[in-house]
């Protein structure tokens, strides 16, 4: 049982990390680093760490992907001023 | 079974190299970096795993009666996983100083700026 | 629904919030098998920051999102239903204490985060909001 | 150098890395083991401590200094983004439009802001029993004020989050946890040697000793830390705006 659980979270952990990598756009790969974050967490859970899944979680479902959407934004907004001025 | 989690971690991390190397976009890239860092973190538990132990915190158990896991493998992730996302916020930022001195985000032509 | 990674942003998006919705479940009922009551703490911490993190989704990708918003209403119903149910079962196998009240808080942050994070994906909402800054 | 020629040396610069991590995990102790020794000694020199949560023992006891690096780091990148960010001479401040924020959202999010503070300083205060300690909790902590943005507006966020102040609060706790190391070289012991104080009843809010004292110091440290990392992103995404020609600079070649 617990074999199967951890193989199970596992594979989530390594679908999720491609998926991540494959995603070219940023704000896409934001939605799936969070997904990351929650498949990482329930990892950490059945390896019997739930510190360290509670430390991903707080840092993996908020503060990242809001971190890498306000860069997203930030160059987004400077390329249309540059569009602009140009 | 008794190695997939090392093999899971090693594909991890190489998909994150991979993305980092073949990255056209530096926001990308420091989300491809956090993916590698993931995979450190999962060779650090699945090390420390012991077959039907429970976690090493003693508020609700007994002390000594289960089995329990390696507690100092997690102290090293767990401080790591708070420390990773500042560092990658400190990244995030140098990206965005590029973005303002050169007007891009795209590795390749940041090298043909340089000449 | 993990094959949700790809696909429109909307359909991401609503991933994003489901991922929460089943995995909070998920963790509860974990905590409840491996008999650690502690465990709990995680679940109710991914409650609490999973509809946070889709809200900042829904705030931050507020305009491409108006040009399709995400309908799921059925599929976040029954996922918030699931949530109910497990909670429910699991306060049923817990006794009464502090326990049950974290549980609760639990259970009521998830629902209500859920529902809150889908509409307003969804933008079903009295004031339409607008792009910031 | 094209595109191509550095795909091949990746892949196989990557075949090699793939390979020799694939007979070096081979050559791991089996997972799921039953050898842990420097765990097994861990958790007796916690239990002798009584402090409950053997990773807080770990993290702030019997290896505080290394937590003290780890610290480091996040203060020094915490500073190196403070100065990154910072605001340039040819930008300047433009107030963002106030936010019109649907009904339910601002209902729940006032509704939540101050349970999400209490588990956020709940998860602080009990780092040495439960799962949790000052990592997480302050993390949760600096996210909770961050409804605020989402709830009502920047404005909002801004007038209850003076930054200074919690740039203050990080420098004080990052000090803090070295009096609290210094404090024992003081009173003849080693460098953040877990000795001074009692060690309490097991499983108690002042189990440990010195542990919940480093785990507040620490969490204070982080939270505050996380508060100034976001809000110079916000800062930078909703609020500075350039001047417009900072782009050309650049193609010219600096």
């Amino acid at each position: 049982m617990d074999d199967a659980l951890i193989a199970v979270a596992l594979l989530l952990v390594a679908a999720t990390a491609t998926a991540a990598v494959a995603t070219r756009d940023p704000v896409h790969q934001a939605l799936v680093l969070s997904l990351l974050g929650v498949a990482l967490a329930l990892l950490f859970t059945v390896l019997q760490a739930p510190d360290v899944a509670l430390s991903q979680l707080a840092v993996g479902s908020a503060l990242t992907p809001l971190l890498l959407l306000l860069s997203v934004r930030k160059v987004w907004r400077r390329r249309q001023r540059q569009g602009r001025t140009e | 079974m008794s190695v997939l989690p090392y093999l899971v971690a090693v594909w991890v991390f190489l998909a994150g190299c991979y993305g980092l190397a073949t990255s056209r976009n530096l926001i990308h890239a420091v989300g491809c970096l956090t993916v590698c860092q993931a995979a450190t973190y999962v060779l650090l538990i699945a090390v420390g795993y012991r077959d039907g132990a429970t976690a090493p915190v003693y508020s609700d158990i007994e002390p000594a009666s289960r089995p329990v896991v390696d507690p100092v493998v997690q102290a090293l992730a767990l401080t790591d996983v708070v420390v990773g996302a500042t560092v990658t916020a400190l990244l995030l930022a140098l990206v965005l100083q590029i973005s303002k001195r050169h007007g891009t985000v795209d590795p390749d032509e940041l090298s043909e700026l340089r000449g | 629904m993990w094959g949700v990674a790809t696909g429109p942003l909307r359909r991401r998006a609503v991933a994003q919030n489901l991922s929460t919705t089943l995995g909070c479940p998920v963790l509860l009922l974990l905590a409840q098998g491996y008999d650690r009551p502690s465990y709990v703490d995680v679940a109710l911490v991914l409650a609490l920051l999973g509809p946070i993190g889709t809200l900042v989704f829904a705030r931050l990708l507020a305009e491409d999102l108006d040009e399709d918003p995400p309908r799921a209403q059925a599929l976040t119903w029954a996922a918030a239903g699931f949530a109910a149910a497990v909670v429910l079962a699991v306060c049923v196998a817990t006794e009464p204490g502090r326990a049950m009240v974290k549980l609760l808080v639990t259970g009521a942050l998830l629902i209500g985060g859920n529902l809150v994070a889908s509409r307003a994906l969804a933008r079903g909402m009295p004031t339409a909001e607008e792009r910031h800054g | 150098m094209s595109r191509r020629v550095r795909l091949w040396i990746l892949s196989a610069g990557g075949t090699g890395l793939a390979v020799l991590l694939v007979v070096a995990c081979f050559q791991l102790p089996g997972f799921g083991g039953d050898q842990h020794p420097y765990g097994d000694r861990a958790v007796r020199e916690s239990l002798a401590r009584r402090t409950a949560n053997t990773v807080a023992s770990v993290n702030f006891d019997q290896r505080a200094f290394d937590t003290l690096g780890e610290m480091t780091i996040l203060f020094s990148a915490v500073l190196g983004t403070v100065v990154l960010l910072r605001q340039t001479r040819d930008e300047h401040r433009a107030k963002p439009a106030p936010a019109q924020v649907a009904v339910p959202v601002r209902r729940y999010a006032l509704v939540t802001l101050p349970v999400a503070l209490l588990t956020g300083l709940y998860v602080i205060a009990h780092g040495q029993l439960s799962p949790g300690g000052g990592f997480q909790g302050g993390v949760v902590a600096a996210t909770a004020l961050h409804l605020l943005y989402l709830g009502a507006d920047y404005r909002a966020l801004e007038w209850i989050r003076p930054v200074g102040l919690y740039e203050v609060g990080d420098a004080l706790s990052a000090s803090a946890y070295l009096v609290l190391g210094l404090a024992g070289v003081l009173a003849g012991t080693a460098f953040l040697a877990n000795t001074l104080l009692s060690y309490g009843t097991f499983n108690t809010l002042s189990s440990g000793g010195a542990v919940p004292l480093l785990n507040a110091a620490i969490g204070m440290e982080v939270a505050c830390a996380a508060v100034v990392l976001l809000a110079r992103f916000l800062d930078q995404a909703v609020e500075i705006e350039e001047s417009g020609k900072t782009g050309k600079t650049g193609k010219s070649g600096e």
